[in-house]
């Protein structure tokens, strides 16, 4: 079994992953740039569209997989990890990338990133980052800084919020990376690198949301966004990537903040999928020799 | 169902070894080829408590646990103290007299006062002296247990399994000596069983059904599921995740289906209501899962070792709005083992979530079993599913979406659409939670259109008329004419069965059973001819308002002219309903609530 | 519900503007004291895609939007392409010049082109410009129109406040000059309204019942309640909470109940599906809770931004087993104000969960109220509730569970027992999930006592029987003669109504309402005394498997004669009630399902 | 307002908080202790048990409230956290202990236990963490080590555990300790400090099932508990927590791991409860004056 992601027989390009249907988003929305890297970069990957599964939950980021041509799934406000697991366990040829919003997946969905992380499952999540639930027209999300007022909070929010870098890798995630919808470029080489990882890789992508968060702007951002590279960080460096993953106020530093490679995936610590290609592909009958012995087992 | 059964009690406490001396039992009536069911009466404590253990035996089928018991076998005071008093004349009570003070035994019952230290010196070894003695008074020869207790001891070494042995022949001996043998000694039929539980027969039923992909968040009654899966998985290449709760459990559930493998799950009912919302994804999403409620009492925690049948309005009502879905019951471990590969082949053929009411006392109840009747062979019908292989050439591998070459939803007279599994070349598609068009786009992406919504909302609630010609109907069991139709679904046919067959043969009663194992889609038309024309309707369940009754109700308007519950945790016992028939049939009430005396 | 009503259809974009247009004129009818109804069609996108709202006001009472549309005001081409066609003789169709070109219009539909480059150069104000024009032909006087956009934009300065006006008017003269007005000018009653929607009735309500902490998870079309009051938490004392999810917001419920206040949620069928196993669990600590489930189109995700009564059975099968709940339903915003107080008295009567179901057509619809019906001082029933400072003069503060001083759970006639708050000396107990005894202890932690758990689960259903007797039964609306009985229930009351009426006005048919409000428990009898009596009964309902027809039966075994259901998430108007009862009195069909015209 | 627990106006013992209901535990559970230590806490802390609510999920662990006089709430399985909450933010004179197993906690409850840290709710939250599922007899939990033999694995458990003290830390908790029924005045010492604590305050406690464990049993852990008091360990040194949290093998460090002052609980940032008392106490009517003027807003 690879847990390297299937090529494409005949090269593909950004262009395959494109699909007819415009996006709904509000015009300006830092999603169309996540859906941009994302193209181009299973493009750049050579990847073939039927060997490619983006599995959303429920909100403005969650619809992408609508946009994009390969398979898809949309499924509850929450849920993308869990399904995503059985979608790729259960078919470890496709490569599967998870992607929604911050609420979908570190509110409601938070119990699934903690366990789906600590799997190591062979996944790519991608998390749009608005600070802002935008679909239901703007409450306080669990990205929400302090004070921020909201429809939820108009006299401001009073909580902390999560700290999602920091949070992977405690949780166990063995590829953490933060992107950001202006540095497109940028981006697509943080995907790409989630992608090719064998294992568990969260992108955190700071997407603006345009309509809702007056506070968290592209202005705002472009102010205080740093590279890690320029910082001279240090991905395989526990603590660095600790204290970059808490780093919130003049700088705000995006990049890879942590890789580790000698974790196996949950695909490659299962025996069962070592060879015979996908179970979905499989043969379901139990061999009569072996039916018998269960029966047997019963006497 | 003969006059010729036995009955043997085994009570103490959790921990006790009860489990163990019950399957040794259960081991030896199925070499010799004896029909028995157990039943466990148990607390929700890993130790202590009190746990009582029922074992009927027979030459023929049995159905329950039956109403008496004949031999009552003592592990602890507490037992003595509680059920010596429900001992009838010709029974026998065996205990240890080293730990045990005798009550006042009824007038006719034995005192079997066994001397374990004179017999080993080991305490531990109290309960295989007491086995010994069991088996001695059944009149089963001594190779038997012998041969068991090697088979168990084995990986422990000879000097274990001696000492095993010489404790339980001296209490075989020991009973021969001192204490009346049953009349009847227990015959030997030439057959030889096996010993299942309603568990192992759901997980081996998913396994003959070709499930690739068992999704567990362990809970009491249905963990045993998870146990038998994760016992073979290896072996039968089965994936077996045990997830962090029970809504990670169905969602992961419909990724694996959705990639097409057979993914099944069980939980009770607190991790069903947790899974509710995600079967009406799977609906909306028309991707075939199977989940199975193993309902105990309730309602929240309840009694987790208990059972119940309360959970048929959480099925009937799981989740928001309208989808198609098949719920069916089972009402013994073969009925359940056929009962999943058949489920399978409903709900791939009409991609839509499968629901399994089992209940406690199924799912946990062993029984013999006919090995050969555990068929592995049976049909496995993946309905219209595509896969890479089943993939016509296609102009392109990224065909699907943008040239709409292949409708994901396309609507159809059946309602079914064939579904393609992600990898498949040419066939590119989302499937949504949200209402969605013929290819997958979402209705409120380009607008929401409620022409289209109507449309797909009728294309997938199409699926139900289908279903129901695929499924079997109901059928009448006893006389047609008689003076009493029972009712039920689920776990209750054995003891109804039972039941009747007591009232015939006691009271001269004619009585028949109307079973409903399918509950989604319901056989209206069926069931309203037989109860149309039967005399007096009683539905039997255990369910303090009548949760089927209400159902059978709204799909057909019915009202059944009496109701026997019971909703204290326990089983019905055949008596229970023979007593309430009666008190029905004399216009007494209309309503049953059987008072359960055995384990008080 | 007259003639003499006014319907003004506004189409455009999400994010166009359309909101505001519509809440000027409604705070403009709601100050000449006039009804009004607004329902907003739109799509779970934020901006772009379609949007049309419906704005109907009269000087008699209005319940529904209507059935048609006197003027249109396209804010799109989109709004001109697919509306203009529905526009019928004597209506206006007002577009701006500069981006949207007319289609042919039907005979005797005025086409009202107004250039608003020429009016005012700046674009952002020619929704402005269109208010205007729309005001003048309603015959209202310009002062109005000023009156609100000097509030609207006090904080913005006089610059602002000056441009609106100067380009409202300069929409007003040009209608004044250029197109025909409505024959009948919109009167002033000399009453003064308020604007409301169904969820700030909602919210209005609980604060009035004693609200003192409200926690959500934002879930459309729910998140009104929320934001109501997340805005009046301060001043009003109230603990508001958003959680990471629905499960965390019920069991916050049920621990802030639990402390002794008043607490409560609204959510929408999905997070109610993650609620369900909460209110079980409610139930069996005894402790009252009210959650709101606004139901919208399922299954699933579904369409978010539409209406259904899809969620009657999700609550009916709330949650595993048996436990007394009440469900009660709500028609319009001052029946949902006045129901949160009701139902609170009720629970904190009885010790149970309530559950509220209301649907996107109440809950985000917008209405006129008078002021003076949202009563805040009706009354509040605590019900049999013990806090410190009613705590007798005790041995010890620590009494409570180790002398069994109290009993939470003592068993009584009613079922329900004096419920104490932690705080309180002398009253020391726990509530579990877990099945218990009289004071709290587990049964299973002494032994599991099948007599214990009978008599506990009879205790808790028994308040049924008391609920019932404190809620008002259903009563027949319109003539006690009549060819059809329409039954409905929830946010079907207003377009039956209306229905009704236009039945008797225009096709001299006798057609009476039954409407259902409290849906558990359920008034059998009396609802059974006016169905029995009637010559045809039609059940209206937004469900496409009639969850409530098969509840109705399931209840009584009443089955209807006909039904009209919808299902296309948009809802019910008058007309098509209409036809659809008269093809069923013709005898045409038994199942009527309408068709959605306007917003195609 | 004040966040400090309500002393009892007499003078309580520890005798105060016994329960003439007798533990069901198996015997040598570790539990038990646990039970005797909160008691011992609650008694020294001088409380009166009817401001004490102690309240559990559902789990052999979660069976203590029924062990201790006082007030108590035995809720579903995974929510005590949220039902804890809830009764201290309507009643914040009640010191509320939200106690239950680790599968409760860190499996179907991590998204309340990752939520409840970071809004920073003063509760005392304990763990009784035995590495396993005990109630249902033997299941792998979220705390099993790798490879560790089930009655749901078993051929050994391949995923990675959650590691509750850098979790608690990261996800916000103020108050981060471990401790060791074998050492149960160590951890009575853990539990009066966390129960003083003006924060969410986390005890993860080795309390070992004797029936279903047999990897991590007393022995086990009596061999590589080591003191962090002993270990020079600095509870305000944010790498050091997350070090000592980590480990695990020879040496496997309890006491206190993390402790800061200087973030407010959320009872202490919300308005409404700076006066007039438990919320639940309080007057429920709108008065006249407000009443008006919320429907004056609306006209
Ligand atoms: C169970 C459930 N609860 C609530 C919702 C409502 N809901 C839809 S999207 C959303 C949150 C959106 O926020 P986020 O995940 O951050 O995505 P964004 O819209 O900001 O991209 C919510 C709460 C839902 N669909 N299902
Ligand atoms: C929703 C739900 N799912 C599953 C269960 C079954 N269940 C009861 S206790 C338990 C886990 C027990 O493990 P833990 O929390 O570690 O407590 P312990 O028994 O080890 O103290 C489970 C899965 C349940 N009661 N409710
Ligand atoms: S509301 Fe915000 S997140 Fe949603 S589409 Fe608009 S800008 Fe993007
Ligand atoms: S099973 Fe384990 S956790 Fe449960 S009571 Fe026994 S020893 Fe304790
Ligand atoms: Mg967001
Ligand atoms: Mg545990």
């Amino acid at each position: 079994m690879s847990a390297a992601p299937t090529p494409a027989s005949a090269p593909t390009t950004t262009k395959d992953f494109k699909h007819r249907i415009h996006p709904d988003w509000c015009p300006g929305c830092g999603d169309f740039s996540v859906l941009a890297a994302l193209q181009t970069a299973l493009g750049e990957l050579n990847l073939a569209p039927h060997h490619v599964a983006v599995v959303s939950g429920i909100g403005c980021s969650s619809n992408l997989p609508g946009y994009i041509n390969c398979y898809g799934m949309h499924t509850l406000h929450g849920r993308p990890l869990p399904v995503s697991a059985g979608l790729r366990l259960a078919n470890h040829e496709v490569t599967v990338i998870a992607v929604g919003g911050d609420g979908d997946g570190y509110g409601i969905g938070s119990a699934h990133f903690l366990h789906t992380a600590r799997r190591n499952i062979n996944l790519t999540y991608i998390v749009m980052d608005n600070q802002i639930y935008g679909l239901t027209t703007g409450q306080t999300s669990p990205t929400s800084v302090k004070g921020m007022k909201t429809k939820s909070t108009p006299f401001g929010n009073v909580e902390s919020p999560i700290m999602p870098v920091p949070l992977a890798i405690v949780a166990g995630a063995t590829y953490v990376a933060r992107g950001y919808s202006a540095k497109q470029k940028h981006l697509v080489s943080l995907i790409k690198g989630a992608i090719q990882h064998k294992g568990f890789a969260l992108v955190d992508v700071f997407s603006p949301c345009v309509t809702f968060n007056k506070d968290n702007t592209y202005v705002w951002f472009n102010k205080r966004i740093k590279m890690l590279e320029d910082l001279g960080h240090d991905p395989t460096d526990f603590h660095a990537a600790m204290e970059r993953g808490y780093q919130w106020g003049d700088e705000i530093p995006i990049g890879l903040f942590w890789k580790r490679d000698d974790l196996p995936s949950l695909e490659e610590s299962e025996p069962i999928l070592a060879e015979g290609g996908p179970l979905a592909y499989r043969e379901v009958r139990v061999p009569p020799a072996k039916a018998e012995a269960i029966r047997k087992s019963l006497l | 169902m003969s006059q010729e059964d036995f009955i043997i009690g085994i009570g103490g406490e959790n921990g006790q070894g009860i489990a163990t001396s019950g399957n040794v039992l259960a081991r030896i009536f199925a070499r010799r080829g004896l029909h028995f069911v157990a039943y466990n009466s148990y607390q929700s404590i890993i130790r202590g408590g009190h746990t009582f253990l029922t074992l009927r035996t027979s030459e023929s089928e049995v159905l329950t646990h039956g109403d008496r018991v004949d031999a009552l076998l003592c592990l602890n005071q507490d037992t003595m103290d509680r059920h010596l008093r429900i001992m009838k004349a010709g029974s026998s009570v065996l205990f240890d007299t080293e730990k045990i003070r005798p009550g006042t035994p009824a007038e006719g019952v034995q005192l079997c006062p066994i001397p374990s230290k004179a017999i080993t010196p080991n305490r531990l070894l109290a309960n295989t002296v007491a086995l010994g003695a069991v088996l001695r008074m059944l009149g089963i020869e001594f190779s038997f247990l012998e041969e068991i207790l090697t088979v168990q001891f084995r990986k422990k070494g000879d000097a274990v399994i001696a000492e095993n042995v010489h404790a339980a022949k001296g209490g075989y001996d020991y009973a021969g000596e001192h204490f009346t043998p049953w009349p009847k000694p227990l015959p030997k039929t030439g057959r030889r069983f096996g010993v299942i539980t309603g568990n192992e027969a759901l997980a081996m039923g998913g396994a003959a059904a070709g499930v690739k992909f068992y999704i567990a968040y362990p809970m009491s009654p249905a963990t045993g599921v998870l146990v038998w899966f994760a016992k073979y998985a290896r072996e039968l290449g089965i994936m077996v995740r045990q997830m962090e709760d029970e809504i990670s459990v169905a969602n992961m559930l419909i990724g694996a289906a959705h990639a097409g493998c057979r993914a099944m799950c069980a939980t009770s009912g607190g991790g069903f209501a947790l899974m509710t919302e995600a079967f009406g994804a799977a609906a909306m999403m028309e991707i075939p899962v199977v989940g199975i409620n193993v309902q105990r009492a309730g309602p929240a925690t309840g009694v987790p070792t208990k059972t119940e049948q309360g959970d048929l309005w959480q099925a009937l009502g799981a989740g928001q709005g309208d989808y198609p879905r098949a719920i069916v019951s089972v009402s013994s471990a073969q009925d359940a083992f056929d009962t999943v590969p058949e489920l399978f082949n409903l709900v791939e053929k009409f991609h839509c979530p499968g629901i399994i009411l089992s209940d406690l006392l199924v799912s946990e109840g062993t029984a013999s079993v006919d090995p050969a009747a555990l068929k592995f062979d049976q049909p496995i019908e993946r309905g219209p599913i595509i896969f890479p292989k089943d993939a016509p050439a296609m102009p392109s591998a990224a065909s699907g979406s943008n040239d709409r070459a292949y409708l994901r939803y396309k609507i159809t007279a059946s309602g079914v659409s064939p579904r393609a599994v992600p990898g498949t070349p040419g066939h590119l598609h989302v499937v949504a939670s949200d209402e969605h068009d013929e290819d997958g786009v979402l209705i409120s992406d380009e607008f929401t259109n409620p022409a289209k919504r109507r449309a797909m909302h009728e294309k997938r609630m199409r699926k139900m008329d289908g279903m129901l010609k695929a499924i079997t109907p109901p059928q009448l069991f006893g006389p047609a004419h008689a003076e009493a139709t029972l009712v039920g679904w689920g776990s209750t046919l054995g003891v109804i069965r039972e039941a009747i067959a007591k009232l015939e043969r006691e009271e001269g009663l004619r009585v028949n059973h109307l079973h409903v194992k399918w509950l989604v889609p319901f056989h209206t038309k069926e069931i309203m001819e037989v109860l149309s024309k039967a005399k007096r309707v009683i539905i039997v369940e255990n369910s303090i308002s009548g949760q089927f009754a209400r159902y059978l109700r709204s799909e057909t308007g019915f009202a059944a002219h009496g109701h026997i519950r019971k909703y204290d945790g326990e089983p019905f016992m055949p008596h229970h309903l023979v007593a309430a028939v009666k008190e029905q049939l004399a216009g007494k009430t209309t309503l049953s609530v059987p008072v359960h005396e055995i384990t008080v």
